[in-house]
Parts: C-alpha cells; structure tokens; sequence
C-alpha cells in the first residue's frame, strides 16, 4: 500500500484555485464555498486517484466563520486528503451539498446542519437529525442550554 | 429427473442441519452440570468481587479513626461529572496554627461514571475503591455520600527518614 | 388383554347408575354434565400452568440456566403466582377499539381449545363424548382459534395485532391441509374416525410402528404441521415477538391476554394428544403383535399414565423444536406447506393406501 | 453517480400503511425508532428517527480535558469500549510525539481483540434472537462472560472500562492476564463449532439471511459502510491493514473479506473475525514483553499543540475516527467522533425495501447496530 507522494501536487492540479498545504497529517485543500460541489466532483472523479469513500464530513465553528471539512479517502490507494471550506456569514451559512457524490454525505450534512445550523442547498431533505426543531443549534460556541449543565467548572 | 434429485437432498440436507441443531440444544439438554447460573442472593457468602472491583469510591481509616485526605481537591477538580465536592475548614495544629483540613469529603454516588481518575490522581492514597455493589435505594438522596467518618481526622506522616 | 382394574369405566359407569337411581334421567344427565364440566375446567386450568412451567424448565436446562425455583419447591407454584399477577392486572381498555369483539376474542380461542379436549380418550374408559367423527370433530374445532386470534387482531385497532392476525390466518389455512392429510393416512388403516376404534385397532402394535416409514412420515409431517397450526416456534409468525412485539395479542392485557397464553398451552397439548392417540396408541400400553409375556408387563402401568407420558414426550419434541431453530419468514412458511409438506403428503397417502389396498401391513 | 449505487430518496405517499418500529421494539436493540411503510407484509421504505439517547458527547468534550474524555468515549459504542479509549489516546500521543511502550501496544491489542470478540458474541447472540432463535442468546452472553471475567479481573469493570489511557494504561493489567486469555481462547475454540451448528448451517437460518438485504461494494463505499458490515461486501476497509496503529502492523492476520454482501455474508464475517481474533490473541500473548512497564512519562495536563488531528481506529463494527481541533488549550476546541454506526444504519432503506418485514429485522441484526453511537 504504497501512498501517492505528490498529492499536494495532484490536488493544486485540481484545484487551482484552492488554497493547499500539507498538514500535520493529511494535504489540506481550502476552497471558496461556490467551488465546493466543483471540486468535491472532480476529487470523486479523479483517474489516478479516486477519492469515493467519504470517510467524514463535519463542520467547526471558529466563532467568526464556519468551517466545513471533508476527509476523503481513496478505497483505490487509501490515500486521505482534507478538503474544507470557510463559510464567514454565521447567520446565513450555505453550502452545496455533496450528497449526490457521496450518498453518505447526506446524514452527516443534516448531523450538521442540526449541530450548526448550516444549510446544504439541494439537499433533496434536509431536516433536523437529532433536536427538536425549535431547538438551537448546540455545537455553536454561543450556544446557552440553562437547563443542562455542561459548562461546569474544569 | 436432475431437478427433483436436487428437490429430495435439499430435503434431507435441510432435515439433517435441523437435526445437528437440535442435537446441540439436546446435548446441554441431558447434561445440567453446563448450567452456568448463578443464584445471586443466596451465595452472597461465596460470591467474591475481583480485588480491582470498582463498586464505590472509599476513604479508608484506620483504627485511630484517621484517614490520609488532606483536601488538597485534586480528585474534585479531576473528576469530570463533578461527582465529588471537598468541604474545607480549618483546624488548629498542635502549635495553634490554623490549618487546611476537610470538613466533608462528599461524593454522589449518583453521578459517579467509575472512570478512576480521582483514585489515580490523588497524591496521598487517601481513597481507593470499595468493593461493595448493592447500590441500590429507595431515595436518591442516600447516593450522596460523605466519605471521611464523622470527627475523623488527618493521619501523621511519619517523619521521612 | 389390559386390566380391568385400571379401567375407569367401572368408575364412571357407577356415578352414572348412582345418578340415574337418585333423580329423574334429565337431572341425571344434567349433573353429569355438570361435573364433566367441573373437572375439565380445573384439568384445564392446572394443565395449562404445568405446562408453562414445564416450558420454562426445558427451555432453561437447555440454555444452561435452571429456570424458575424460586416460588414453591423447584419453583412449582411459580406460574401460579405469575397467574395470581396475571388476575391482579389491570384491563388496559383500547381506544378506538371494538369493544365487543376485542372483548369476545379471548373467548373464542379458549372455547375452541375447550371444546377439543372433550372428544380426547385420556385413558381407558376416560373420554367425555366417544364421537364417531371423533378425529374430524377435534380438527374442526380446535382450527376455529384462528377465528379468535383473527378477531384479536383486527379489533383491537393495532397495526402490529392486523399483521399478527393476518398471517395467523394465513398459516393456519395452510397448515390444517397437512394435518388432515397425515391424520388421513392412520384413518385409512383403521378405516374409522372414532377415536376409540383408532386407539383399539393398535391394540397389537402402534401404527407409527404398524404402518412402516410412511407411517412415520406422516407422523413427521404431522408434528410439523401440528407445530405451525398451534402457532408455535419456529412458527410463531402470529406473535414474532422480535418483528411484531407481540402480534396479535399485543394490546391484550391482564386476564384476556392470560386466555390467550392458555390457550396456546393447551393447543400444544391437544395436538400431541392427538398425535399420541394417532400414531402412538394413545393410552393403549406397548404392545408387540404376539409376545403375550411382554405384553402383559406392559399392561401393568396404567393406562393414563400411558397417554400423559407419549403426550409429554411429543410436547417436549415440539418445545425442543421451539428453543432451536429461528423463525421462518412468512412466504418461507408457505412454500414449506405448499412446495414440500402438502407433495409429499400427497404421495405418502397414496402409497399407505396402496399398503393397504395389498394389505402388507401388520 | 455510477449506476450500481441505490439513491435513499423517499417517496410518500397519503395512503402509506406506517409502522412504527421503536423506540420501544425487541428487534431494535436501543431506542431506536424506524419509520417502515409497509404493503401488506412488504416493506416500501424505512425511514430511521434518530436522537431519543442523543447526549452531546461532542459538546461535553469541549469541556473536558483529554484525561476526562475517555471516559466518554466508553458510553457511544459500549460494547468496544477498548477501541473507543484507544482511538482518543492515539490521537492525544501521536498529537504529542509520545513513544508509548511496546508492552503497552500489545496489551492494548490484546485488549482489542478481547472486546471484538466479546461485541461479536453479544452481536451473535442478539441476531440468533431476532431471527427467533432464543437459545443463542444465552450460549453467546455464557462464553462472553469469560471475556468479561478477564476484564474484571485487571480493571474492575465488565463493560466500560476507561482503561486505556492517553500513555499508556490506568494501571497493570492483572499478572492472570496472559493466562486466562490462552484459556479463552483454548475454551472457545471448543464452543465456536457449536455456534456453526446451531445456527450458521441451520437450513431456516440460511433461507432467511441468504440473499437478503444484499449491498454492493459501490453502495457500501457510496454510504461509507465500514466494518464487518463493508467487509461482507467486499469493501476492504480494516483500518488494521489500510493505516495501522499500535502494533497491529507487527501482527500477521487477514483481513476477512467476503462478496455477496448480503446478510449472510455479514454473518460470516463477524464469525470469521472471532477466529481471526483468537489467532492474532495467541500472537500477541505469544510476543508480548515481560516487564511492569505500563505508560510513558506523561505531564499531568495534557496540552495539545494548536491544530488538527484525526485518528483511524477499526472497532467492532467498523472506523471510528477522532477529529480534534485544539487551540492549544487543555480542552478540544472541537471534538468530532465519525461513528461507524452512523454510517452503517442509513442503509436500512436501501437494503430493507421491497423486501418482508421479517427480512427487516434479518438485516438491522445484521448490520449490528448500537445506537448510543449512533446518537452520540
């Protein structure tokens, strides 16, 4: 299982628009939220290295933006890489949904969209997962639950 | 001819799975010394806990009613259901100086999750786990327990030599 | 031939004069009927309770657990405290249920399982009513059940009792064509319906042994069918209780959904009963053609002991099946009836009355 | 979307029989609750509710330290504690450069082992069940009470141990250890072929798994079923074998891969994995270190570098990845478990429509769902 030494080439030839560094673990690809779907297509697409298997997908609230991240992984070479997204409106995120590329994607988009409150266009149902829907959105760091107490000291 | 060949062994293959099966079950059948049942209340005599049983935080005392908690609160801050809370007072030393001690060492059974690691992290031994498992009450209330005895008090340490 | 002493027309023959003597032949009757009812009622009741609690041992020693013993010695009087619960329970009523016929059901199917044990010869002289269509009349009746668990399911206003009732329905329709047809087989040795005749005719050997492998075979398909008829694992689809919860009596609670557990007990027991008289001789002792030594050692264990033990034995077949195999899937159930058992039933009774057309039987 | 992979998409209709199945239902082991349309006994499409034991674990991490949060990890998939605590404390080492001992990543792998083959005589136990054979039940819960009784002995608890620790382990395990596991595993050996008996070669077992609920390798990547639930359809997803951790890429095993991938085929794989597990049990305790030696030198307050972390771990029932963003503070500033039950459990739909209700117990069985990590 050998892995593929110049992803972070691979993924600048896909996206040349996109921002790409080697993280501590994985090449981390950032791109704009409107080349999102573009990007994910052509990444499921790709010849040499496939990246079919959506291994994660979930969402990190930096207090002034929203960040949407990817992990992806090859079935083909086992190759990973991170693919993430800024989304600086808080109020209004929106993103395009992958859930067409990777049908797996669709539970977790609504996981997050419950979490966060991020919309996923297209998304042919998007509904809440876990809360009630007059519930808020629990993992936004300015989120105020009275009743349970989880901000105990520490 | 070929399908109605394949029509009787599907029979009797089926049949003899079923009868290898029932030779299982019949087995432990006619051999009751396989019940593994155990009679729980009644062999509370012989029913022994493994010595790492971790049935409920205990403070330990010896005979003098001493315990070796110095309620630094190491284990309170460490604990992650807030499970544990250390009641401080002062008490005067033998040269009249007022000293930390605890007045109430409490801890809420109740919200206790077993993680270990106020017992790992205390630094003078002063609770170990009790191997008692018969938690249950008719009030939750008698879950919050106060674990250092009434008038209880610090242990020496010896002098280090 | 068998002892007179343990015969029990001598016992009943003499309640019978007694009565007769002391009141006018009406009231006679009457009493009588009385007490047939009397006794049955309590052997019901007793029987199904033993059962249950036979069912919970077997079960247990086979999953290497001991089962009830808590209640009494061995746990003997815990299906009686469990029944003492049972009676305590609260009636849950059902909203938008029928009442009438959510009530009424229980009845049915406890009537039903009542009513077949009225033609049973429990042992020699033993039998409440010696019907000449004794056979046919127990078939009949004890498949009117589904008629009870069909109104179960429908009255009680559940999606998961319709679906119980459903392919109770189902199933029993499909099955009964099987019991008959290997019930059919031993009738056309004996070439009568009547109980009484069928268990004297083994008077000399019991027909599972008479009547060579087809006999057998019959009496295979018999316990099958027998088994899937009384709704019994592995086909209990009526109350899968892992896909149905409970199936058809999922909304019954308290004493209805007692009748309901009865009855199944006694189903049970009434189908190894008959398999018993059928094929194994009912209360007729073990006899081989004419060793009369052997024979007659045989006689001296009395006849309702007979009976109870090839019952108890056929019941610990089916409650053996129970506790191995899964659960069949509902079309699987019936393409075993349609595609397998209902073929080579056909077959089977072709070939005994062939036997016996050429007579090379015992 | 290639052709081989099935769409979720779900039709409704006004005049669909529902059924609900759960949150309270024998067959859904947990408070799981499925929305099945039904006509007649034919399943038209299932929909999960997800959320009735839903707890924020995610949340309750970001105000924990990494000490505190293994002790969370144990209550998403209890029944492969091991591989939960395990998943975290990689992180938080590999996060750290922490080289933890040798003899530590073969307890470790023990321990995982141990917990793979004690979820997968509950998931045998609890699947003889649905499909109606109550005696498995107790047969399976019998020889996973020796595994437990290995548990309890080295860390006093049966289910949720909290024993794995970031560097290392609580303490040491019981000098019993090795001993009781070659007894086990001697034992077990002797009970596996009665399992085969009593229900893999049961000819009602197998006209209810065979060819029921079959998924294809495309629509097991395409939903990210991982796990014996992948494996059984060819998928090669052990995290073991694509980006080993721990040891395990000292350890000779095979990966059990099997084709048809229907609800057979995921039965095979578990009971192939028992096996598997008991010869990678025998290794280890075979190369396992002498010594007392159970944890690196670690600070008392674990401080992760400001960044972002993820580790791969394969437990019972497929990849569980931990995802953390650290703001160099004693506690995660965002703490993310992809379960794999998450993943596995969506494919209801697809692999339970058109077919009995019964086939949809056959299949939810099957996939060895445990909701609580589901819901996290």
């Amino acid at each position: 299982m050998e892995k593929n030494t110049d992803l972070t080439a691979l993924l600048a030839k896909i996206a040349p628009q996109g921002e790409v560094v080697q993280g501590n673990q994985f090449p981390e690809l950032t791109i704009s939220a409107g080349q999102l779907f573009e990007i994910a297509e052509k990444l499921k697409n790709c010849k040499e290295v496939p990246f079919d298997f959506l291994m994660d997908l979930t969402a990190i609230d930096f207090e002034t933006k929203f960040t949407v991240v990817y992990h992806l992984e090859s079935t083909k070479t086992h190759d990973v890489v991170v693919l993430r997204t800024d989304l600086p409106d808080r109020n209004h995120a929106e993103v395009e949904t992958v859930s067409g590329l990777w049908p797996a994607a669709e539970f977790m988009e609504r996981e997050v969209f419950d979490l966060f409150g991020i919309r996923f266009k297209n998304h042919h149902d998007l509904r809440r997962l876990f809360m009630e829907d007059d519930y808020g959105h629990p993992l936004r760091k300015d989120f105020k639950d009275d009743i349970n107490l989880i901000e105990y000291p520490n | 001819m070929n399908s109605i060949v394949k029509y009787f062994s599907e029979i009797f293959g089926g049949v003899r799975s079923l009868l290898t099966g029932m030779s299982v079950t019949g087995k432990y059948f006619i051999s009751p010394g396989e019940i593994v049942t155990e009679q729980y209340p009644e062999n509370r005599a012989t029913l022994k806990m493994t010595d790492r049983f971790k049935g409920e935080v205990t403070m330990p005392h010896d005979e003098n009613n001493q315990h070796q908690c110095t309620g630094c609160g190491i284990c309170e801050v460490n604990c992650p259901n807030g499970a544990i809370e250390i009641i401080i007072k002062k008490v005067p030393n033998e040269s009249g100086k007022l000293v930390r001690a605890i007045d109430k060492h409490i801890y809420h059974l109740s919200m206790c999750t077993f993680c270990e690691l106020c017992i790992k992290t205390c630094p003078s031994d002063a609770i170990t786990w009790g191997h008692d498992f018969e938690h249950a009450v008719f009030d939750r209330t008698k879950l919050t327990k106060v674990l250092n005895k009434p008038g209880s008090s610090l242990k020496k340490k010896e002098a280090k030599s | 031939m068998i002892l007179e002493i343990y015969s029990f027309s001598s016992l009943t023959e003499a309640i019978d004069t007694a009565l007769n003597n002391s009141m006018a032949p009406w009231l006679a009757t009457l009493t009588e009927l009385v007490i047939i009812g009397i006794v049955f009622l309590s052997f019901y009741a007793l029987l199904g309770l033993f059962l249950v609690y036979l069912e919970r041992k077997v079960c247990a020693v086979m999953q290497n657990r001991i089962g009830p013993n808590r209640v009494g010695k061995w746990g003997l009087l815990q299906t009686i405290a469990d029944l003492i619960k049972l009676l305590m329970k609260e009636l849950i009523p059902i909203k938008n249920a029928d009442q009438f016929l959510f009530n009424l059901a229980p009845y049915i199917v406890i009537a039903a399982s009542f009513m077949a044990m009225a033609a049973l010869p429990f042992a020699k002289g033993l039998q409440a009513i010696d019907l000449n269509v004794g056979l046919f009349y127990i078939m009949a009746v004890s498949s009117l059940g589904v008629v009870g668990i069909l109104i179960a399911g429908w009255s009680s206003n559940s999606k998961y009792s319709l679906v119980g009732a459903m392919r109770s329905g189902a199933q029993i329709i499909s099955y009964e064509l099987s019991v008959g047809l290997s019930l059919l087989s031993i009738v056309i040795f004996t070439g009568s319906l009547q109980l009484s005749d069928i268990v004297a005719s083994q008077a000399d050997g019991w027909w599972i042994f008479k009547g060579h492998i087809p006999a057998f075979f019959a009496f295979v398909i018999y316990l099958v069918a027998g088994t899937a008829e009384i709704n019994r694992g592995p086909f209990d689809l009526a109350e899968a209780e892992s896909e149905l919860t409970a199936g058809f009596h999922t909304e019954y609670s308290g004493i209805k959904f007692a009748f309901f557990f009865l009855a199944e007990y006694i189903n049970m027991f009434i189908v190894a009963a008959v398999a018993a008289t059928v094929f194994f001789g009912g209360w007729m002792p073990f006899h081989i053609g004419n060793w009369q030594g052997f024979n007659a050692v045989m006689d001296y264990i009395p006849s309702i002991v007979w009976f109870f033990g090839k019952t108890f034995f056929i019941i610990y077949l089916i409650m053996w099946f129970k506790w191995t195999f899964p659960r069949l899937r509902i079309d699987q159930l019936l393409t075993l009836e349609w595609k397998y058992l209902l073929p080579l039933n056909l077959i089977n009774t072709v070939i005994i009355a062939f036997i016996v057309l050429m007579g090379w039987y015992f | 979307m290639s052709k081989d992979v099935v769409t979720n998409i779900i039709l409704r209709d006004d005049e669909d029989y529902i059924i609900n199945m759960g949150p309270q239902h024998p067959s859904t082991h947990g408070v799981l609750r499925l929305e099945v349309c039904l006509n007649g006994e034919t399943v038209k499409y299932v929909v999960p509710h997800i959320g009735y034991i839903h707890r924020g674990i995610e949340k309750m991490c970001e105000y924990d330290t990494y000490k505190q949060i293994i002790h969370l990890t144990d209550r998403m998939d209890y029944l492969s504690a091991h591989m939960n605590n395990e998943a975290v404390s990689l992180l938080v080492e590999n996060a750290l450069g922490i080289e933890v001992p040798e003899r530590v990543k073969y307890i470790r792998a023990a321990l995982n082992e141990l917990n793979r083959i004690a979820s997968h005589h509950l998931w045998w136990s609890a699947f003889g069940m649905d499909l109606g054979a109550l005696t498995t039940f107790f047969y399976g819960l019998r020889d996973r009470e020796k595994i437990l009784d290995i548990f309890d002995e080295s860390f006093g608890s049966r289910l949720l141990h909290s024993f794995v620790t970031p560097g290392g382990l609580m303490h040491d395990v019981h000098p019993n250890f090795r001993k009781n596991i070659l007894e086990f595993v001697k034992y077990f050996r002797k009970k596996l072929p009665e399992y085969k008996k009593l229900l893999t070669d049961n000819i009602i077992f197998q006209n209810r798994t065979k060819g029921i609920g079959v998924m294809s390798k495309e629509t097991a990547i395409a939903f990210g079923v991982t796990g014996p639930s992948g494996r059984g359809s060819g998928f090669s997803c052990d995290v073991r074998k694509i980006a080993p951790y721990g040891i395990y890429d000292q350890l000779e095993f095979n990966e059990v891969l099997y084709s048809n991938g229907d609800s057979f085929d995921r039965y095979m794989v578990r009971m192939d994995e028992m096996v598997e597990s008991m010869n990678l049990l025998e290794q280890i305790v075979d190369k396992m270190p002498e010594g007392t030696e159970f944890t690196a030198k670690m600070k008392p307050i674990v401080k992760l570098p400001e960044g972002e972390y993820f580790q791969r771990v394969e437990t019972a029932r497929g990849e569980l990845d931990v995802f953390v963003v650290s703001d160099g503070k004693k506690h995660p500033y965002r703490m993310r478990f992809r379960s794999p039950n998450f993943s596995n459990m969506f494919t209801l739909n697809i692999l339970g429509r058109g077919l009995k209700i019964a086939d949809l117990v056959a299949i939810s069985g099957s996939l060895d769902l445990v909701i609580p990590d589901i819901d996290r």
